[in-house]
């Protein structure tokens, strides 16, 4: 009968001092299963990998037991290096007798070697009930989606196209586009936004890849990463398109200050969107111009900085004066939000072409003074200390991007998490495009505020997330994970034991488990596709239904139940 | 006769004499008098429809629906904690809601006193008058079980527990308990030779595996042949959420129990930690 | 989630396209390799330092999760050193790339560490037998973790060679020398800090309790020598205060006339945990605007202030001066909120916006975008905005970028 | 019955702890004690997890039975979970747990959770050792309930 063989490492003398490893051995000898140990002065040397598997192979064992270091340490890459060689990797199980054991203890040889031993007697258990989760293979369709026909949409879609897979480009309005169809210049450059928005929908046009479907909205959604079944609405009917993978680039919305700054009741009073459009059109006459920041932001309804803003103001004040070297432009602030090097000299430049730049305190904001138009803004002027009465003809106010209302439904079609203003959230920071669900990315406005310059950025980034799972026909269960052995493996409900109750559906950040009908009753499924195996399911499923194979209950009950096995008697 | 019976009987009949049910689950009176729960397809039959003794019928109710016909309406005539078992048992997609309909009634000052029910009624009930619950915490009958310092309520619940002849009727009885196979009966988690059962494993995975719904009906107390208060150590348990979240099992029917996921809750910047976890916020104290 | 490396791969065409070289293995830099390896491309990773993980590892903790980054940082890097096709020159720098239209040639110069990575089990015995103390821990949070020797201190003593159990130390390894051939290049070698010797007012190596902002990090660092107790680095003992000063080095045309984006942030950070280690100490950050642009970034600054209690001043302190017995640091500035002057004194000192990009002179005075330049290299930015540079370069040069719509 | 005799007769100074730590965070911090040559006492073993949240309440209690006089749970900081907040969970499920073993007299002190990240190797230690310090008091679980149980008055 196959059993384990055990091998034991020295660590080159950094094991023995805290740990009998000759008695261990011994003990080891006489557990049930076990058909050879092995000890030996290192596992992870260079010229130790061949040793190994001859030992393994002259042992006749069918399962592992190393104790050696951490699975951080050498020990981790040994078992990578024996998993490579086609062993199952739940028929090794690596115990931590350096970091774990010997380095902590090395007051007490006994406890310690006590302490290794039940380490090993649990790894034992381990390997006895470990299992191997099977692996789901989908065949990846080579087609995306990209929802929004923006600064990043555009980017994004034209990028896919180029590298040769088809694209699907939603958009809610008529044209594409986005923002920067309401705006006149782009920052930093100050090229005419539809100067830069040309080439794009030229592309858009030209390239047969691109299915261009205006006024048409997402209205359902199902699938995984690979083959995603999206349903898109239109007046002119529905479309059900399949798809490899997503990409969520619906940009953000403008933001009307009601009552903020006397704005709707003097018309002199404009957003920067009013402004730019007014820009667009060359009609802008105003001889002083006012603009007020952070019109609705960095307060306690909209907690955060839009970022578009300051330097959005800075373009058009700078605008302002060059269309006519008289007109005086005014910026209150409250901190001028230009980071970076192209961002600090666009500020610099305002500086030099005259902007006059007056901060105020979030205490004491700008007041509007003028009975049917605009007559003079006072503000108290926080660093010179004096209050100031600035004459003006207009007053514009720099308004927030706000997140979408649709964001919510897609967020819910595409089970993406949604940050506290209702932008899609990513997953770490340093993974900024990726989100919870694979296959799935956002870019652009849709994830935070952003200029339309850094919207395209990010659009080609979610692009190029995009295209590694577009590149390949099939993908795998296994593969979703972001370490190189594949994940740990995925949840597996029993048939028949299921009694539908919900809670790991509850429980899923993943939504990987859902429940189906099956005759009368309901059942849950995992699917292997989402599953990031957290384990969460397994952890509240109430009669053990849900499994993870590599940690199944029976596994980890041997070694709870042998964890202080030695310690006892000795 | 009582009205509250009077109330019932006639609306049940009703409801078989409409067609607005195709069955009334009751008790009632069989050809020998006995009474146990009964399934009443016909108006005419309603007169022997008893709802005395205390008599949980989720269960049969969740088991009759299974047998039924798909098409199949069932009225259950029941007490408040029935109707939470029954909610219950909706939410965790036992029962399918469109089928199943109540009759429900309040229960009396002595029947609340007897089970220490703080809310011996129904949300709606059908007939009977709603009155004052009983709170458990300040009984002295319950108070003492929980009394003292760690030590002695370890010694109290030991030699309480000892008793237990692992007949599994609380389990059996528990109008909850759904799961097969039931992990009571795995030597995973419970040695299957050990009597009285472990404490640890056998009570504590029961406890709190109900810790959010339980109904706190009594039934599995009601069920134990040797007198074992095991409804104490639930209603702990549903003092517990009700405190820390003001969740109560049985009480609303589209809200998660708290210890699932639920992100209203777990909003990261403004969870409080509860003073005995550890974060690095207080890296030097427990 | 970025699924594994493929091996074989039909729909990705140009398998022989020739291998991409990415300078640089921090945030950008990985983000950039691991894309490019996933749509089949061949890459050579030359990095100058003998970890993968950039700045990023330096960082005890990163905003605004205010969590480690660690897990997908390590997981990472793991897939980095596994993949196909990806080949990392650790301790390497390109001495000479000969560009042309396409096939290029990069001759990268590598020295190899005295401490064989593959032989080391980390057991220490190097560090115990070095009279230096020039043989000491990779890093704390490298994985696996490995011992190196600081050729600097080390006087070729040979000391450790003799108790190393396994032979893993050599210390006459020289510098070796190859020339690949390569497509294009992607430049993500990110940022170091500037000398501060030009700024003489912040008092910067005139006391040990004045530090950068990356210094302040290491020192306070829950896996540092100080297991993330704030002490004052002279002589230890409990800081009373702490003064944050902004914009030491940036946005000074004597220095770094750019703003370096990640420091309010950096700052606001590392005083929110000082506060949290230990509330009674008061912090105090100088600045000139405080830029919160990111994702929660104006609300994390809000719960530090507001929450936490560190306080903002607005001002660029004009001294900063040892105070004769050297006990505390003399801080002169104007709170310009309110003009009002003062001199106080603080424990500690933390001098933020010394960060310039670590190759080159700086950005181009024009603010041209530079060619395949993504991270700090191209743009001051934070991880977030590194990563996706790092994604976008990829793209560009998978798709053969440089003109078109994928040019801004 | 003289409750106190038999804790001072069961209390062994030495409390068995098993750990479950997550091997994103805790799991990583551990091994930096590990290498930073830490002296803990030896009666601790650790089980790695892939989250905190996998940790059943049923396991908890079954190591409780099975010799262990404490449990720690060890995950990642609330917000840091590399699963998405799962943490969360169990920190609810672990907290609703020490309710019930306050209940029958266990003790919620016999259960630990703790959150720290991969750098907090130092908190590590000291979370484990402090939990040890607020054992040590604490009667053997095991051999209490077999001499309780061989109470006469238990017969």
């Amino acid at each position: 009968m196959p059993g384990v063989i055990a091998i034991l490492c020295r660590c080159c003398g950094q094991i023995e001092p805290a740990v009998d490893l000759q008695a261990l051995r011994e003990r080891i000898d006489r557990e049930a299963g076990v058909v050879s140990v092995e000890v030996r002065d290192s596992l992870c040397l260079p010229e130790d990998g061949a040793a190994i598997v001859k030992a393994v192979e002259s042992s006749g064992a069918d399962r592992i037991l190393l104790a050696a270091c951490s699975q951080y340490g050498k020990a981790g890459a040994v078992v990578s290096a024996l998993c490579a060689r086609g062993i199952d990797r739940s028929r090794v199980r690596l115990v931590d007798i350096r970091e774990g054991c010997a380095w902590i203890h090395r007051g007490d040889r006994t406890a310690a070697t006590a302490k290794a031993c039940d380490l090993l007697c649990m790894g034992l258990g381990f390997l006895r009930y470990g299992g191997c989760s099977t692996d789901a293979v989908v065949a990846v369709r080579p087609e995306c989606l990209v929802a929004g026909a923006g600064s990043a949409g555009l980017a994004a879609a034209v990028s896919i196209a180029r590298a040769g897979f088809q694209v699907h480009l939603v958009e809610r309005a008529a044209e594409g586009g986005g923002m920067l169809k309401l705006i006149s210049r782009v920052y930093p450059t100050d090229v005419e936004a539809a100067e830069k928005l040309r080439p794009y929908l030229e592309e858009v046009e030209r390239n047969p890849r691109i299915a261009f479907h205006p006024k048409t909205r997402v209205v359902s959604a199902t699938g995984f990463a690979g083959d995603f079944k999206v349903r898109l609405a239109s007046a002119t009917g529905d479309v059900n398109v399949r798809v490899g993978a997503v990409i969520l680039a619906t940009g953000a919305g403008v933001w009307l200050p009601r009552g903020l700054y006397r704005y709707g009741e003097l018309k002199e009073v404009l957003t920067l969107m009013e402004l730019e459009r007014r820009q667009r059109e060359g009609k802008t006459a105003a001889k002083r111009s006012v603009f007020i920041q952070c019109a609705g932001a960095r307060c306690p309804e909209r907690p955060y900085c839009a970022t578009m803003c300051c330097p959005s103001s800075i373009k058009n004040a700078v605008l302002l004066r060059k269309a006519d070297p008289d007109a005086e432009v005014t910026i209150l602030h409250r901190d001028i939000m230009t980071p970076g090097h192209i961002l600090e000299r666009y500020y610099r430049s305002a500086l030099e072409a005259g902007v006059r730049f007056v901060r105020f305190a979030v205490e004491e904001p700008p007041m509007i003074s003028g009975e049917g138009h605009v007559e003079h803004v006072e503000v108290f002027d926080a660093i010179s200390g004096v209050k100031r009465e600035i004459e003006a003809d207009q007053v514009v106010l720099s308004t927030p991007l706000v997140a979408n209302a649709d964001n919510a439904k897609l967020a819910e079609l595409f089970h993406v998490p949604l940050d506290d203003y209702g932008f899609f959230r990513e997953d770490y920071p340093l993974h900024p495009l990726e989100t919870r669900q694979g296959g799935v990315f956002i870019c652009g406005s849709a994830r935070w505020p952003v200029s339309s310059g850094e919207a395209a950025t990010q659009g080609e980034g979610a692009a190029m997330k995009a295209l590694a799972i577009l590149c390949r026909e099939k993908l795998s269960a296994r593969s979703m994970s972001r370490l190189p052995e594949g994940k740990l493996g995925h949840a597996r409900i029993e048939d028949g034991a299921c009694s539908g109750c919900g809670n790991c559906v509850a429980v899923c950040p993943y939504e990987a488990c859902t429940l189906q009908r099956v005759g009368g009753a309901f059942v849950s499924r995992a699917n292997k596709m989402r599953c990031r195996a957290c384990g969460s399911c397994t952890a509240v499923c109430p009669n053990g239904t849900v499994q993870m194979p590599e940690h199944n209950a029976r596994a980890v009950g041997a070694m709870i139940r042998r964890a202080f096995a030695e310690g006892d008697a000795g | 006769m009582t009205s509250t019976l009077k109330t019932i009987r006639g609306k049940a009949e009703n409801l078989l004499a409409g067609g607005l049910a195709d069955g009334v689950l009751c008790l009632g009176r069989d050809r020998f008098n006995v009474v146990q729960p009964r399934l009443f397809h016909k108006a005419e039959e309603v007169g022997s429809l008893e709802i005395e003794p205390k008599w949980n019928l989720a269960k049969l109710a969740m088991q009759t629906l299974r047998s039924a016909e798909k098409s199949f309406r069932l009225t259950v005539v029941c007490r408040g904690c029935d109707e939470r078992a029954l909610l219950e048992l909706v939410k965790r997609n036992q029962i399918d809601a469109s089928r199943m309909t109540t009759l429900s009634y309040t229960c009396g000052r002595e029947q609340a006193e007897a089970c220490l029910c703080p809310r011996p009624y129904p949300e709606n009930p059908a007939a009977g008058e709603k009155i004052e619950g009983v709170d458990p915490f300040g009984d002295p009958r319950f108070a003492s079980l929980l009394a003292g310092d760690d030590q002695e309520r370890m010694a109290r619940w030991t030699g309480l527990l000892s008793r237990c002849l692992k007949c599994y009727g609380c389990r059996n009885a528990c109008p909850i308990c759904v799961c097969t196979p039931c992990k009571l009966e795995d030597d995973l988690w419970v040695e299957r030779s050990a009597v009285p059962a472990e404490m640890i494993p056998y009570h504590l995975i029961r406890a709190f595996h109900l810790s959010d719904t339980c109904v706190a009906c009594g039934a599995c107390q009601d069920a134990c042949p040797v007198g074992i208060p095991l409804l104490a150590l639930q209603l702990v348990m549903r003092r517990s959420l009700r405190e820390k979240y003001g969740y109560e099992a049985g009480l609303e029917a589209d809200r998660k129990s708290p210890l699932l996921m639920d992100f209203e809750h777990a909003s990261p910047a403004g969870f409080a930690l509860p003073a005995w976890t550890v974060s690095s916020e207080a890296p030097h104290e427990r | 989630m970025t699924p594994e490396i493929p091996r074989d791969n039909p729909r990705q065409g140009k398998a022989d396209a020739p291998p991409v070289l990415v300078e640089g293995g921090g945030a950008a830099g990985i983000t950039a390799c691991l894309d490019l390896a996933a749509a089949g491309r061949r890459v050579h990773l030359v990095e100058s330092t003998a970890v993968l993980g950039g700045q990023v590892l330096r960082l005890d903790k990163i905003y605004p999760t205010d969590h480690c980054a660690f897990c997908p940082l390590w997981t990472d890097i793991r897939r980095l050193k596994e993949a196909p096709g990806i080949t990392v020159h650790l301790l390497s720098r390109v001495v000479s790339l000969e560009a042309s239209a396409e096939g290029s040639l990069a001759t990268i110069v590598t020295r190899p560490p005295f401490i064989v990575p593959e032989r080391c089990i980390s057991c220490g015995r190097c560090a115990d037998a070095c009279p230096l103390e020039a043989a000491r821990p990779l890093g704390e949070h490298v994985y696996p973790p490995s011992f190196c020797i600081d050729e600097g201190l080390c006087n070729r003593c040979g000391c450790c060679v003799g108790v190393c159990p396994t032979v893993a130390i050599d210390l006459e390894r020289k510098e070796e020398r190859q020339t690949l051939k390569i497509g294009k290049a992607i430049r993500a070698t990110g940022f170091r800090e500037a000398d501060l010797s030009p700024l003489p007012e912040f008092g910067y190596g005139t006391h040990p309790d004045i530090m950068t902002s990356l210094e302040f990090e290491a020192w306070t660092a829950e896996a540092g020598r100080n297991g993330g107790s704030i002490v004052r680095k002279s002589g230890g003992g409990r800081p009373v205060n702490i003064a944050f000063i902004q914009c030491s080095g940036a946005r000074d045309d004597r220095l770094l006339p750019w703003c370096s984006a990640v420091c309010c942030m950096h700052a606001l950070k590392q005083a929110s945990w000082v506060k949290r280690r230990d509330n009674s100490i008061d912090c105090w950050i100088f600045y000139t605007d405080l830029r919160t642009v990111g994702r929660d970034y104006y609300a994390y600054s809000l719960r530090a202030t507001e929450g936490a209690g560190v306080r903002l001043v607005r001002g660029r302190p004009g001294l900063v001066h040892p105070l004769p017995d050297g006990d505390g640091i003399a801080v002169k500035f104007e709170d310009t909120m309110t003009q009002k002057r003062e001199i106080r004194r603080f424990d500690m000192v933390v001098l933020n916006g010394n960060l310039r990009p670590a190759v080159g002179d700086g950005y181009p005075a024009d603010g041209a975008a530079q060619d395949n330049a993504c991270g700090f290299t191209a743009e001051p930015a934070d991880v977030a905005q590194s990563a996706c540079q790092g994604s976008s370069a990829a793209l560009k040069i998978l798709i053969g970028g440089g003109e078109g719509p994928c040019r801004a | 019955m003289n409750v106190q005799g038999i804790v001072d007769k069961t209390t062994r100074g030495t409390p068995r702890v098993l750990v479950f730590a997550c091997r994103w965070c805790a799991l990583v911090g551990a091994d930096a004690v590990g290498r930073g040559r830490a002296d803990l006492p030896a009666s601790f073993r650790v089980i790695p997890v892939e989250c905190a949240a996998m940790v059943e309440p049923d396991s908890v209690l079954r190591a409780l039975a099975s010799g262990a006089d404490g449990v720690a749970v060890m995950g990642c900081h609330l917000g840091g979970c590399r699963f998405n907040d799962a943490n969360h969970v169990a920190l609810k499920r672990m907290e609703a747990l020490g309710d019930l073993l306050d209940a029958v007299g266990i003790g919620r002190r016999r259960l630990l959770l703790s959150f720290g990240t991969a750098h907090e190797g130092r908190q590590f230690a000291e979370v484990l050792g402090a939990f040890f310090r607020e054992l040590e008091p604490l009667p053997s679980l095991a051999a209490w309930r077999k001499t309780l149980l061989n109470q006469p008055s238990f017969r």
